[in-house]
Formats: C-alpha cells, structure tokens, sequence
C-alpha cells in the first residue's frame, strides 16, 4: 500500500510544474509590459502603482466587495435552509430536491438569457407583476443598485453543489439527537437554534469561506451576459475588470498585476477556510 | 399514573403483533427479546416517535396516541448516548427543561439535584466528549431524571457499554428507581439484565407477546418452549420423543442443564458420551451428546467426568418442563 | 418538527415562479423572433428549423460533444487518482490535497491569462521546453486540435470540487478491509482494481454524469478567453454560439432555442445521473 | 511453527509495555483484558499491521518483525466482519488465494473445501448483505482458513453479535481449531470466552502482561488483585484491615461471591445486612453491606434471607485469595 505514496510524487511535480512554477511566472509578467505579441518589458512596480491610482480598480475591488457582502449571506442562507426545510426522505422530497439543484446546472447562456427577459422592463414578468400591482416597473438592469441586486438574485439559485454539501452535513447529525429532544418537548425551532445550527456551525463556515472564493468567479458570466458591467460600472467586478484591460486593451502586464491581486485574495480566503477545516478537524 | 394499554398490529412486516400490558405505578417492567423481535418498535410507539396503525397508548388517565412525543410526559434514554456534543454537560442536563421555558433558577436547581444524584457534580462544565462512557451514561440519566416525567422508558441503556460498566450502571439505574420510584419501561436483550431489574417481565418474540410474570415466575413456570429457552444462563436441554420416553400428551421436555445431573450409564432418564468440557472456574458446563439429543450440565469444579465417558442424565421433577404439541405448558 | 415541512412550501413555491414557470415561458421564447427591444413575434418552430439547417450550431453541438469525451474521462480520472494517492492523513498530504484544489478556485480570468502566457508560441515555457527539446514549437492555440486540446488541459487541473467528493467516497471505506487485504497478501494494485475501484463504482459514474452536464458550462469561460471560439470555429462550443447569437446579433428568440437545446441535453444527463444515484441508493 | 515471542515498549501513550509470551504449535492462546488494555494493538503489531517501536516476533524460526503483513503467513479475522460487500461469499473466501496468484482449479477446490467445513455452501453465490450476522462470521473464519496459514489471529471475533449467537460461533471456533490444529491467539474482553476457549490466557492490562496460565490456573490461584477480579461471573469481594482482621503480611483478602456462604451474624468472618437481592433463576446474589466493605454471596434459589437481615459471610479456606501490599499474591 505504501508504494502508491510514491505514485503521488511525480502527480504533484507535474501539478508543480504546471501550476506553481508558471503561477510565478505569470505573477511576475505583473511586473512588465505586455501586450501579447512582443516580449514582455520589465517596469518595476510601475503596474501596481497604477493599480492603487485607478480609480476603476478600486471601483472593481468596490464592486466585488459589495458583491461578496451582498451575495455571501444570502447563499449560505439558502444553502443551509433549503438542506434543512429538504433533508428528510419524504414523498416529494426527491423532486424537491431536484428542483433546487437545477439552476446551478442549466447551462449559463441559457440562465443568463432567462434572467434577461424575466427582468425586461417592457415585456418581462416582473415588470407585469409590478404593473398588476400598480407599482412602477422596477429599472432594475438600468439603475446600478438594481443591476447589482440582479446578478446576486441570479447566484442566491446557483446553490446547487453548495445545497448537497449542507444536506450530507445534515443527514450526517445523529438521528438519537432529534428523538431525544422530541421527547423532551423541545419544539422545531428551538432545535434548530440550539442543535442543528450549532452542529452544523464548521460546514456553514466552510461554505462561506468557500463562497467568498468563489464569489470572484461566479459575478463574472452574469456580469458579462447581462449588464456587460454597466449601468455606469456598478457590475464592473474584478474580474470583468481584468478581463476587459487583457483581452480589450491587450494590457497583459495590467491585468496581471490585478489577477495577482485578486489571487491575494483568494489567497487569504482559502487560508481563512483552512484555519476552519483545521479547528474543526475537517481536514487531516 | 394508573395504567398503560397498547395493543396494535403493523403491516408489512408486523413489527408489532396485539401488544398489550399495563404499567402499574411505581413499577419497573422489562421488555426483553431478541433482536428484531419488535422491542423498540414498541417503545418508540409509547414514546410517541412512532405511530401504531391501530391500538392506543394510555398514561394515567389521559389517552396519549394522538400526542406528540413532547406532550405524553415521558422521558427516554436512548441505547446511543444521544448527548449533545456542542452543550457542556449542565447544558445537556438543562436542555428538556430549557425546552419549556422553564424559569432560570427552577432549571439551576433541577440541574445540580440531578447531577448530585447521579454524582456527576464534578463534570458539569465540561463537554460529552471528555467524559468516559459511563459518565456519558449517567449524563443520560440524568436529563431524563431532571424533568420528573410520569413514566420512564429506557431503549437498551446498556448495550453500547463494555461488561464491566454495565454492572456499575445496572446498579445505579436500579438505585435511581428505588429512589425516584417512578414507573420505568426498560428494554433490552439481555435475559440477565431482564431477571435482576425487573419487578415484572413480558418476553417479546416476532413482535407478540410470548409472556408475562414475574422473574421467578418466568424462570420457574415458562410457559412455553421459547420463554424456556431464552430465560436462563446456559440454552436449556429439549428432549423430543426420538431422544426419551415423554409422558403422554407431552412433545418437548425441557431441564436448564443446572437442574440436569449426571448419573451412571443406564441410572438416569438418558444417556450419552460427554463430547465437550468448558470449565468456568467454580463450575464446569459438560456437553452431552445422545443418540438423539445434545444436553448439558452444571457441575461444580473437579466433578468433571473425562471427556468420551459414558454417562447417564437425571433430572429433578419440579424442574422439568413439559411442552404440549401446540407449544403449550403442561402442569 | 413537522412544521419546518410546512415552511418548504412557500420557499419551493417561490423557486417554482422563478425559474420553473419563467423557465417554460423562456422556452416560449424559442418559437419567437425576438431582439430584446420589441415585443416577441410568434414564428412557430421556425427557430428549430433552421437549427437543424445551420451548419454553425452542427459545429458547435460536435464541438461540445468533442469536449465532453475528451475532457469528462481525464477528468474523473485525475479527480478519483489524486483522492485514491492523497486520501491518508500523512505528513504533507494537506498541503498536496490544498495544491490539487488550488487550480479550482484561482479567478477564471487569473487562470485564462496564465495558460494564455504558458502556451504563448513565442515567449511561453511550453514553447520554451519545445525549443530546448529540438522539436517544433508547437501550436497549440493556432490549430483546431490544439486549441481544443489546450482547453481540456485547462479542465483537467480545475477538478477541485469532485477531488473533494472522491476524497469523501475513499474515506469512507472502511479500513477493516484494507487491514484485511493486506494480511491476506494482496498488493496496492490488486486492492485497487479489485476492492477500491469497484466499491467507489457509484461515487465515479456520479461524478462522470455531473461532469457532463459541467462539461457544458466550465467550456464557456475558457473558451471567450483564450481561443475566443477558434481558431476556424474549433472551440465555438454550444454555449458560447448562444451566447454570440445573444449578444452579438441580438437574435434572442433564436439563441433560446439552443438554449432549450442545452437544456434538454442537461435534462438526459441529469436523468441519467439520478438513475445511477437511485440505482445505488445514494439519493432517497 | 515453533514459537512465537514478543516484546516492545511503544511510547506515549505506551500501549503495550514489554510484552512477551510464546505459542506453542497447535495451541488456542486467548489474550484478554479491559478495553484499552492493549490487546488488539498486539494483535497488530504481530500481523505487521502495525510497528513496534522495539522488540521482535518470531513465527517458526522467522524472525518477521520486519516483514510486510502480507508475508507473515498470518490470517487474521476482525471484529468488524470486513468481508467485501461487492463479492460473492466465494469470491470473498477466494480473495486471499486469489491475491497471492494461486491456479483457479486449486482456488475452486480451497474455497468449497472452507465452505463445507463452515456449513457455507448453499450460500456461496450470494453476497455479503443478504446474509445474516452469524453467517457473515463463518464467512470471515472461512476466509481465514482458506489459506492454511501458519497463526491465526483473531480480534473479537464475536464482540459484534448478540448473545445467542456468539455461544454458537464460539461452540464453531472451538470445533474449527480441534480440526484444523492450528496455532491461534484470540483477543477478547469477555472473561467467559476466555476461560471457555483458552487453553493459555494471558491477562493484559494498561498494556502490560498480569498473569499468563491455563484457565484453572488463573481462577484458582489469581496473581494479583486485578486478575482476581477480572474473571469470574461476579466481582470478588475484597476485605482490607479495616474491614476485618488479616493475618500479618496481608493487605487484601479476596473472596469470590461462589466461595462465600451466609451465616448466622457473628458466625463467619464478617458480619453486614442484606441489602439487595437479585434473583438469577435458580440461584441468586445476596449483596450484604457491612461497616467497611460491600459484599456479595451467591446462595441457592429458596435459600435468600430477607432484605435487612443482619447476616454472618464465611469463607471456605482454598478458595480465600491473599494479596501482600504490592498486590501479590501470598501462597
């Protein structure tokens, strides 16, 4: 058994040598000029001197961070809600259960494309609601605090991978615990405050942790799709942000100074999520 | 708390056959049976966790079946210790309290009186996972001890716990209900635990009740083949009519191997060759195989016949057992 | 504790009139003719028609269906080899199981720009290594093969989340059997292909059909970046064609109909998926 | 196979601390104690499964300690039955011949030889799920003796099952090893398998050796207070000198329940009252409470004194256990 350790070294060389080294690399074309058809040229930290004095990167590192706080709680939240109102094998559930996961696996064009006609402001069903209901029609992909709203709507129903994660949490709590506290008279709500959500506290974090890291990636397709970063850049996030100085502007050695940053930060999340795992011994 | 009736059947499989008793005040019953005979079905049905297709479930004078478990006034304790592993121990003693809003200081005291009385004084701020597992155990009986239920119902308490502790808190539960002498369902598998526990014992088989007594009555009187058998420390000696001469009406003799002693070849009821000897220190089991029976018997260290004698078997009248064809008693 | 159950209606219901109904009514969209301007116009199944006419999404349903065989087995393979050489607690395997996740969690746009500076044919290492090698500089993002084979290659390090899952299913084995295995004298190999492999059947065919239906989304992202669908519209993949016949011409009523394409292959796929959990038990 | 012996410290916690014994061929040595003790760490360590940190075990003239468990010519059957649930009963008891590259047509006959011995054949074609608790564990014995290894090792094999069944499988381990005559060591908490099935035992506890010695040996002349009250039905009573006067040079007096007779108060050694009574069928335990000790006598059924009754305990002189302050035993 123990020959297989030795398998796993030159897996991970070649993982090195594929990712690491040339993540360096890459790291240090931030520290160049390079438009993708010369070599690159060496400026020092001029790019990230131009990073700290661009007001659209802080505008993008704004927007992500409005996204994260916006989008983080609402997605845990229905993670853990949705694995807690549908852990039970009831009839129904099946489907329930499915119908949830759904979203996050019909095909982005696809989502995106729903997305944009649920909220036309002409001939969309929310707008028809809000008609029927005598409300203005909501501008909510031209005003930039509706646009923002939008694409976090869109992700709090890609919950899908994030949903079968607290669910396996929640059926692993043992059944004995919920009996016990039957019998005891305590009722549905006070055993999910004192038992469930208490037991479950190491995976929640988790899932946050994750969802922050993850975060950066998912508001990229919506953003692209169906606000293309306006109205007024309020959905500029970073990496909308970065992909628009490589493959617009052709500023490689930009945009990697802001992959660099953004790889901080994912960095830092992944760290955070690590010292989770560690002190709730998730991991080995 | 006057009585408890339950009587229903389940279908597909019938865990549960026409199960009935009552529960007098005070008293602890035993529900004993082996595994898969319906035990817990039964419990978790007075509990409330589960619902009995027909028949009802009476605690004093209020008909329960239709409460919820949390109404009935019961309190159980679970075979898996079922503590809440994030709660520090008084946490865990409060928790049934605290789940009916009972007042803080009424839910302090019933706390520190439970723990007194379970000595677990030392242990309450620490959490389930740095106990032993008989502290763990007694953590148990004390949250269902601290809300002074009507009726105690205990699912195999024992079970998960290594030989030597579970005599330890044999002894504690049985101290706890001299104590407390609230009424107690305890059920196990474990024919010892049923005979030193129980006021009285009903033998459960297949989801029905085989029978209904008294330790002594059960030991003494069974009243049919299985009680025969599953009652006792050794599997009891069956002799058919291929292995002796049985009385008319009678099918199966039964004699507990401590009431069977050997004799000279031809001076007892049968006779055989000793096959096998397990020496238990005081006392030594000898296995005897007939030509149509395999029997065994009790007998006190450095008795012990060598083994492939010939040897004869005699059994004391009171304690034989007579079975009628339909698996009756007969006397 | 029934009354949570209670609490899933409202909460599926909402699920329900936000994607299911809108879902079938953007699949109404399909058989209009629709710029996201003007009101829809009914055009019957027009759309389909000139689906199955239009050697573009002939192209690109082959293109997809090229990924999926290509990418979805070295996939599952690299996800079930690195949980089966890295699921013991030893020292350092922590740090090799963060490394196989990293490359998942990276910023899409991070990771685009480093393979985009890896395979670059003139100043990239890949050339670099070619060249000190004596062969030819290879053309990866120049040629149809290559640019395909060259997004494949970027899935294959992305395998993150199914490590995980596969890590979990080897875990979960019980070690009874492996200390048993190996008293009995059976080798590393022998344990795999005949204890390992087979009791982890299910958690693999699982992770193969999610992988499918990713297949079809984690191709988008790579795809815009790197190849932006060529060259010679070798990397167009079904999701990026809807989303140039979306956003590019504006033709919506048409891009829905591949959209509803897609769906109905994620739709088999997901089928197929929950047949196999259902077979195995691993769903209730 | 010649001998086998064993000693190694490992450190903090020292599981096992210079643990050595020998096994002679053909014999059923059964290692028991406390759980924690070390015993089924020792059963590793001799599979290879695990290293000691020092000390060596030899199988025949091997020394093996360095050896991969695969080539120790060992075969070893787990608490946990571990049989392969994807595999059909003969694929399971063929995968150890199958392993080691053996020719079919010899697997073939291995296999159905292994079955008809464990009474498996009608089941060979099915898989582990649908067979019952005690099947499964003939399944696993079958598995081990498939391959004629040098040892058997066996780690509670019956600690899994419930308590009819384990007398049946034990009854099997015993016919299997008279068969086959291979050299076996069984690790098991349980007293009662211990005396029932050892030919040697050696009693570990805290991961050191108590005492090692036939069955006999061991209950009629205990080493030390530990093993005294280790085996047996019951706990032993144990008398210090403030319970009763000792005769010089003794610390502790221990008296198993079997061996101690009631008396009439002022008659025996000491004097209590009866406190409890727990009725076994036909004999039960009197527990008696005296000024400094709490005993326990076992009396014959009819013969118990009412609860409360002042009682005298007298001691049949062979079976009174002496123990020096260092806790060894005088005599």
């Amino acid at each position: 058994m123990k020959g297989s350790d030795r398998l796993a070294f030159p897996f991970l060389g070649g993982l090195g040598l594929l990712i690491a080294l040339p993540a360096l690399a890459a790291a240090a074309l931030a520290f160049t000029e390079y438009s993708g058809l010369g070599a690159p040229r060496f400026v020092g930290i001029d790019n990230f001197e131009r990073l700290i004095g661009d007001s659209g990167f802080r505008e993008a590192l704004g927007n992500s961070g409005l996204y994260v706080l916006m989008s983080v709680p609402l997605r845990v939240a229905a993670m853990v809600g949705c694995a807690l109102l549908l852990h039970r094998r009831a009839r129904g559930s099946g489907a329930a259960r499915a119908a949830v996961y759904m979203p996050t696996v019909v095909p982005d064009a696809a989502y995106a494309l729903l997305w944009l006609w649920l909220l036309n402001p002409l001939y969309g069903p929310v707008a028809g609601i809000a008609a029927a209901l005598g409300a203005d029609t909501p501008s909510l992909l031209t005003d930039p605090w509706g646009a923002r709203l939008a694409i976090v709507m869109m992700g709090v129903f890609q919950i899908g991978e994030g949903f079968v994660i607290a669910l396996a949490a929640r059926r692993s709590l043992p059944g004995a615990l919920y009996d016990s506290a039957s019998v005891d008279g305590a009722s549905g709500w006070f055993v999910t405050r004192k038992v469930t959500l208490p037991m479950m506290a190491p995976v929640i974090l988790l899932l946050a942790a994750r969802d922050v890291v993850l975060a950066l990636q998912t508001s990229f397709v919506p953003a692209l799709f169906l606000t293309d970063g306006g109205p007024r850049r309020a959905t500029t996030y970073l990496s909308l942000f970065a992909y628009r100085q490589a493959f617009r502007y052709f500023k490689l050695g930009y945009a990697s100074a802001i992959a660099v940053s953004m790889f901080v930060i994912t960095a830092l999340a992944i760290y955070a999520q690590y010292r989770v795992a560690k002190r709730y011994r998730l991991l080995g | 708390m006057e009585g408890l009736t339950k009587s229903y059947s389940r279908s597909v499989p019938p865990a549960l056959r026409e199960v009935s008793f009552e529960l007098t005040e005070g008293e602890l019953l035993v529900v004993v049976g082996p595994s898969g005979s319906g035990k817990s079905t039964l419990l978790r049905c007075i509990a409330g966790l589960e619902a009995p297709d027909r028949g009802s479930v009476h605690i004093g004078n209020r008909d329960v079946t239709s409460l919820p478990p949390g109404a009935r006034d019961v309190a159980m304790v679970f075979q898996e210790h079922a503590l809440y592993p994030h709660m520090t121990i008084s946490a865990n003693i409060a928790f049934p309290l605290l789940a009916r809003k009972t007042p803080r200081d009424e839910v302090d005291s019933a706390v520190r009186e439970a723990a007194a009385m379970l000595d677990l004084v030392g242990v309450l701020d620490r959490h389930p996972g740095q106990l032993s597992g008989g502290e763990r155990r007694r953590v148990s009986l004390a949250r269902a001890v601290v809300r002074e239920p009507a009726v105690f119902l205990m699912d195999e308490p024992l079970a998960s716990l290594d030989v030597s502790l579970r005599l330890k808190i044999r002894t504690e539960i049985k101290r706890m209900h001299a104590q407390l002498g609230v009424a107690t369902i305890y059920v196990t598998h474990d024919q010892v635990e049923a005979m030193t526990l129980g006021h009285r014992i009903v033998v459960l088989k297949d989801g029905a009740v085989e029978q209904t007594g008294t330790p002594t009555d059960l030991y003494d009187r069974p009243a049919n083949v299985f009680v025969a058998g599953f009652l006792g420390r050794f599997p009891i000696n069956l002799f058919d009519e291929k292995a002796m001469t049985l009385p008319s009406g009678t099918a199966i003799l039964g004699v507990r191997p401590e009431n069977t002693e050997l004799t000279q070849p031809g001076a007892g009821s049968v006779s055989g060759h000793v096959i096998e000897i397990d020496r238990l220190g005081s006392e030594s089991v000898v296995t005897v195989q007939g030509e149509a029976f395999l029997a065994r018997a009790l007998v006190g260290s450095g008795e012990e016949p060598e083994t492939g004698t010939e040897v004869g078997l005699a059994f004391a009248e009171p304690a034989v057992h007579a079975f009628d064809p339909s698996d009756r008693r007969i006397g």
